[in-house]
């Protein structure tokens, strides 16, 4: 280990930061010991950071899909939403939420170690690390955005979206990939989830769902009689540059989280991912067409997204012809997902629910199913992942089913208690309805979104 | 035959559309328009500098009918656009002197 | 070899798929095998994956283009084919068309193995290089797109994208990539092609050429006295938004196509890609101002993509003022094209043909022109490829012209034979007049593209 | 070196091109003696490259923000000029700026060597710098259009955005990058800036500054009383995009800037510029929502871009503490940077000089403050960088303050020129007021942005 | 004077425009409206749920010409614009007193 | 009561809304229409091919006042949006039969 003593002053003129006055470094912060003990790490280093860029532009992809598929008059709110949730996960995640996850393990419940990268965790492949979970840990918060959509108040959204990075995301995500318990199950290797079809999806996802209940459907989703009215998003061109940039962007979330290019199965990842997607989007698309006899837009895209939600855990684990499976089955879920809700009457404006929750939930059972013995624990080297259709027998299938069930109840309950809490904190979760029906934008924000397009909102 | 001209809050539109329909109304033109009135625009901000809004986005309504409907379309509208609220708008009556429909020619009550 | 044998008993519930009791890889599908041989293997499966990321990432741009070139109207249907091209294209190359291509070789014509990535294909390297080839097939089919956008009926694109990623850019591309013929004429050191100018652009340009031709014009789009009377596109920021993608993307398309980070030479293919798209958009910019004394955005947008497809052939063999030069000829070209074609009323309403037909062809022929003899066949190891200026005589350029003339012939006799068939199977190509005049996207779709816009088409 | 003689024949046919009767590399053209020098190359060329290739991409961000913040009439223009900054910077820096900029110095002021990437500097190497480099260049002269949008004639913009990326541009960059004399003043380690924000954006963001000063402000903006009317955009989600696309391309940016993977610093780099940016985001977040009560996405926007600019000059040589505070300060300097200009009557429609001067000092400035001695110049080899708060004392601070002065005064007294110049040649550098009211798009370009959507301006 | 006010199919602009002109009429100002009427909106479909489109895309045209000629007008335009088929549009003739051009400050026919 | 009705220049709206509400007009209601007239349109290009732009975008003004105040208002209006050059726009008096405020139900000049 690199180690360096060395007295500072320091002065934090103004800053009131005056709180180190000496300092050694544990950790690595210049890389050159790292790069010393392996020669290898600038690929992987390369390989982690790109994928990581990949993922943060998801975040734009998420801003569109919801933007999109919702009304102008809450264009604006619904940009600030998706920058604001990554810009308090990253200051969250940053001081606390990192620590919590992937610090040293406390019982298999926590991690304790690494608050605010500072001291040890100033080292260059902490802080690798740190800029590749971080963004994972702002796209659960982002999911949520979608489902409460056009009727949650801002400081509410703020609010959450902290808690999520602070703590829901990040103590679940130690119980799968920090060594918590979860991973040391005693089925199969213990629940896995390769990518985070359960860790990022499903969790937020659910959360959204949560959302969506508390906050009720927004005014006119449901007439009197109970039936669905659709409040159309105002630019289908928009929703479907987001999805573009989303799978994109998944090609850095699934086959980057080998954390090292030195695991040539990143092409297999790459092309399962790929595959998934595709399949999902026609599953769709047929049922649909069937269904309604449209070609539906909104719905295909949907589908591509399901496909891509539902292949993340199992990703490396699977050959192609099972991420089509998979994919086919994503596609349909979503589509009875979609309409569930609705006749549910829980108006989940972008479908949050259906694509992240429910696809979230079947990525990581079908690891259990289709998983077939070629790959480890983010390595080569064995015990192998293998399902129940190549003769892993039902361990890993339980495993994952009761990985699962722990992330939707996780996630449900923490979710439930962070929207009561914010109903006190706040007086309440939801905008006035004079509010909703002229738009949050204006309110809120001072600024409509397109102000040069006449533009009237019904 | 009256044109019957109400300027309207957007979102009422369905409500009055459906209460117009009603009577037995079977046509009419919407318009996206702007209103300046005693409902005064809000300040905004934008970029960190203030700004009014003057112009309130609402829906024009223009329905022709029989002189005799006039009155009742009147009364059924202002009933389903009331909020009570500064702002609710404008009706106006005009005259009309003929009218035709355009596919088959036809003209005066008969075109509405 | 890595040689694993499993008993798998295959349950495949529900999923019908009973299919595999015996499985043996003769691939390597963890890549152990791979890395223990090429030790340097990470770095290129790095470079050729994010390289394919990149041209994925295209399909948005070819939406965006396309799209904000055409009406609002159709905004909904071109995203739609834009995505499924792409959805269709992955799943058909997957199946059949990967094979057909990179397959072994069977007497120059097609390629016989790896039908559904199974079996010996499941291989870390076999997946790499599908991922990267499948980027290019859709590119191919989402070209067409361009030219026949706003007539034609989405049964039949699905139809002939299909087709093409099937079969029409496969066996080309086996001809000139797949060890086929084209590859081994004895002029110069047989036809070449670096990144497809003629194998994913002249292919995918000369098929909208056909279908363009076969669809007829827009309504209104020509008067009766003849004149043409453009129809605008809705959204010229779209439109130059779609264009920096692809630029952006061609980065992954042109260096990418070495499939190896350690041909150091992807410096000088990026560099010469953005010097041919500079010149070109300069060219194009300076063509319309003194023709009609506008700065035409338009075709200054058409006159990047010029550039870029006419470097893409040639873009490894040339140094940089050889790319302007090629470039600079390419803006003129593109101009040349999009009025020719109006001439001639063709409506290819985005210049499909223009920027990828003609100009694919200008790229493969500038090989053999000014190829200047520093690089050989996707290795610094001789042969080299000369072109004429650079006193390698005729012979390259006689490969490459013969080369262009295949494929314009095979792009266009396959087209004319899809698009006839498509005829008869879906009962004409083309929507009805009412149709076209309202718009597809509500009838075919559902959904206006902006249904908060009040909006009306003319 | 690799070395090659050969007679070429070069006939140029109809391009008169006749030059190059022979030809001798002195440079490494096709790669193979750098690699066998340094088997390490491949992941340097891939990291560079990748990174060079998202700094492309923030063109188009550039042009969303800028467009977005503007109106619709004048958004064909906007589109135009930020593909033809980019157009003309990549021509002009390959015939000269490169050269002024990189080539061998001359007596610290400029360098000398590799005009038109012609002769020696047909190297891979030099190609792979030149392709990072021209994607800086353009940037500083993108971040000008912002602060003279909606009122500066084209032919101006193309004149001094070629100046730009010909002679500004370079020779400072030279004086800081190309060994000149700014990088080797007698304090602390010389004057530094990592990645450029100064040597790209206050020299960007300055000329902005003396263009909108020379422009005037655009008709309607201060009323006869004084009062700012504000001139609202005409998309704040185009705008959002942009904002996200230029906060995925400064992964490029800064990362990249160390020009080889081998510094796995890198990681730190990458993680700063995140933190900066959130925390900037925040800070302009809160002060506007203490000022005016509304949450302002418009100038949360601008924030996170002045976090990202602030950032950018210290990236390397600080922890992450530092990067949040650095950028808390970037995001209140930039509110207050906004605020001020209006005061004085200086419209910069999109916060130019706010985000791109104001924040560039900043980040140059706080390198002497915040340097925390763990790196080196561009290398974990000491002398490492250390600034006031870590005990470097006041040397690097002086260094940093003086080449911030330059940085200012340069940028300011080159714009001045260049607009004066521009003015005689031009007859002046704005368009007329008929032709503001109604809107550049139409008169210069012929095309408006949005044809299908009925738009009326005022 | 009179206003004669068309609401047309919005691809039939152009036609009726010609026909305009080549009766003598030299101005007129349109006007982007949603009509409804007897000529029903479809059921569409968004995101896998059905809704009725009932206001349709229709185009108002309005021109100002002196009391002679508002027969020929509507003659023109209802040729123009008929296509016989549901949803062709309506033709509303409205008395004007006054016009003015404001460049000039002409009144009465001569502003037209 | 009397209806104005102004086609202006998009960019005079400002100066003859502020014009108007001096003279004591407390609402009115603008609509973007599109105009074609004297003014011809420009030819344009786009993608290498010419056309020409005939319908330029205008403003319209639509204030119903009280009978004596019309001309005052046309007076105004025309003051404020003349620039001498051809397209400034016209104006139009048409009558009124009545006027209802939606929110109060209060009818004739007081509800204006
Ligand atoms: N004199 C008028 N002429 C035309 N339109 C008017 C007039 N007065 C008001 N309006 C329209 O009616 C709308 C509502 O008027 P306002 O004065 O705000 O509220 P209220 O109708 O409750 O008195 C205005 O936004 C405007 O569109
Ligand atoms: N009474 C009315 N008042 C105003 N506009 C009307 C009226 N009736 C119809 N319209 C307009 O005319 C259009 C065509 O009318 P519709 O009844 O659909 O078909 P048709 O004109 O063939 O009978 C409608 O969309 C609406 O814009
Ligand atoms: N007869 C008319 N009926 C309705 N609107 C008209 C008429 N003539 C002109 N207009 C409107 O007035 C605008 C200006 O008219 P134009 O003839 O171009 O210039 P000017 O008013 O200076 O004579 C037109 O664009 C159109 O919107």
């Amino acid at each position: 280990m690199f180690k360096k003593k060395r007295w500072l002053t320091s002065l934090a003129l103004g800053l009131g930061l005056a709180f180190m006055a000496y300092r050694a470094y544990a950790g690595d912060p210049t890389g050159a010991e790292t790069l010393k003990k392996d020669a290898g790490a600038p690929v992987d280093y390369v390989w982690v950071l790109v994928c990581a860029f990949l993922v943060f532009f998801m975040q734009a992809g998420f801003a569109f899909v919801e933007s999109g598929f919702c009304r102008a008059k809450n264009a604006v709110n619904l940009m600030m939403k998706n920058l604001m949730d990554f810009v308090m996960g990253s200051l969250a995640f940053w001081a606390v939420g990192y620590a919590l996850m992937m610090g040293n393990d406390w019982h298999g419940i926590l991690g304790t170690t690494g608050w605010f990268l500072h001291g040890d965790a100033y080292d260059v492949h902490t802080y690798l690390i740190w800029m590749f979970e971080v963004v994972f840990a702002a796209t659960a918060a982002t999911i949520v955005s979608g489902g409460v959509a056009e009727r949650i108040k801002f400081p509410v959204y703020l609010f959450y979206s902290i808690l999520v990075s602070l703590v829901i995301y990040p103590i679940y995500g130690h119980w799968v990939w920090g060594g918590g318990w979860l991973s040391k199950l005693p089925f199969g290797i213990g629940a896995v989830d390769f990518a985070g079809s359960g860790v990022v999806h499903a969790i937020g996802g659910t959360i959204a769902l949560v959302g969506a209940m508390m906050l009720g459907p927004r005014i006119g989703k449901y007439d009197e009689k109970g039936n669905v009215k659709p409040i159309l998003g105002h630019s289908m061109t928009m929703a479907a540059l987001g999805v573009f940039i989303l799978w994109f962007g998944w090609f850095g979330f699934n086959p980057g989280s080998t954390l090292s290019a030195h695991e040539l199965r990143i092409s297999v990842i790459a092309v399962n991912t790929n595959l998934a997607a595709a399949a999902a989007a026609l599953s769709a698309l047929i049922f649909m067409k069937l269904k309604h006899g449209k070609w539906d837009l909104g719905m295909t895209l949907n589908g591509v997204l399901a496909g891509l939600v539902a292949i993340t855990a199992p990703c490396a684990w699977v050959e192609a012809w099972a991420a089509v499976v998979i994919g086919l089955i994503a596609g349909i879920l979503v589509c009875l997902g979609v309409i569930m809700l609705d006749k549910l009457h829980i108006d989940d404006p972008v479908g949050a629910f259906p694509v992240h929750g429910l696809n979230g939930l079947w990525g990581v059972i079908s690891v259990g199913l289709f998983a077939d013995g070629t790959y480890g624990n983010y390595t080569t080297a064995a015990p192998h992942v293998i399902g129940l259709f190549y003769g892993g027998g039902l361990g890993q299938l339980i495993a994952q089913l009761i990985s699962a069930v722990v992330c939707f109840v996780w996630a449900f309950v923490c979710g439930w208690i962070t929207f009561s809490i914010a109903k006190g904190l706040f007086n309440g979760i939801r905008v006035s309805p004079e509010e909703e029906l002229e738009g949050v934008d204006i309110i809120e924000h001072g600024t409509p979104a397109y102000p040069d397009f006449q533009l009237v909102k019904h | 035959m009256k044109k019957v001209e109400a300027v309207i809050k957007p979102f009422k539109l369905d409500e009055v559309k459906e209460a117009l329909v009603e009577v037995g109304v079977y046509g009419m033109t919407i318009t996206e328009v702007r209103g300046f009135g005693r409902q005064k625009g809000h300040t905004e901000v934008y970029r960190g500098a203030e700004y009014t809004v003057d112009f309130l986005p609402k829906v024009k309504i223009e329905v022709v009918v029989p002189e005799e409907l006039a009155g009742k379309v009147v009364e059924v509208i202002s009933r389903a656009a009331r909020t009570g609220k500064i702002g609710d708008g404008k009706i106006f009556i005009l005259p009309v002197e003929e009218a035709m429909r355009i596919r088959t020619g036809e003209t005066g009550k008969d075109a509405l």
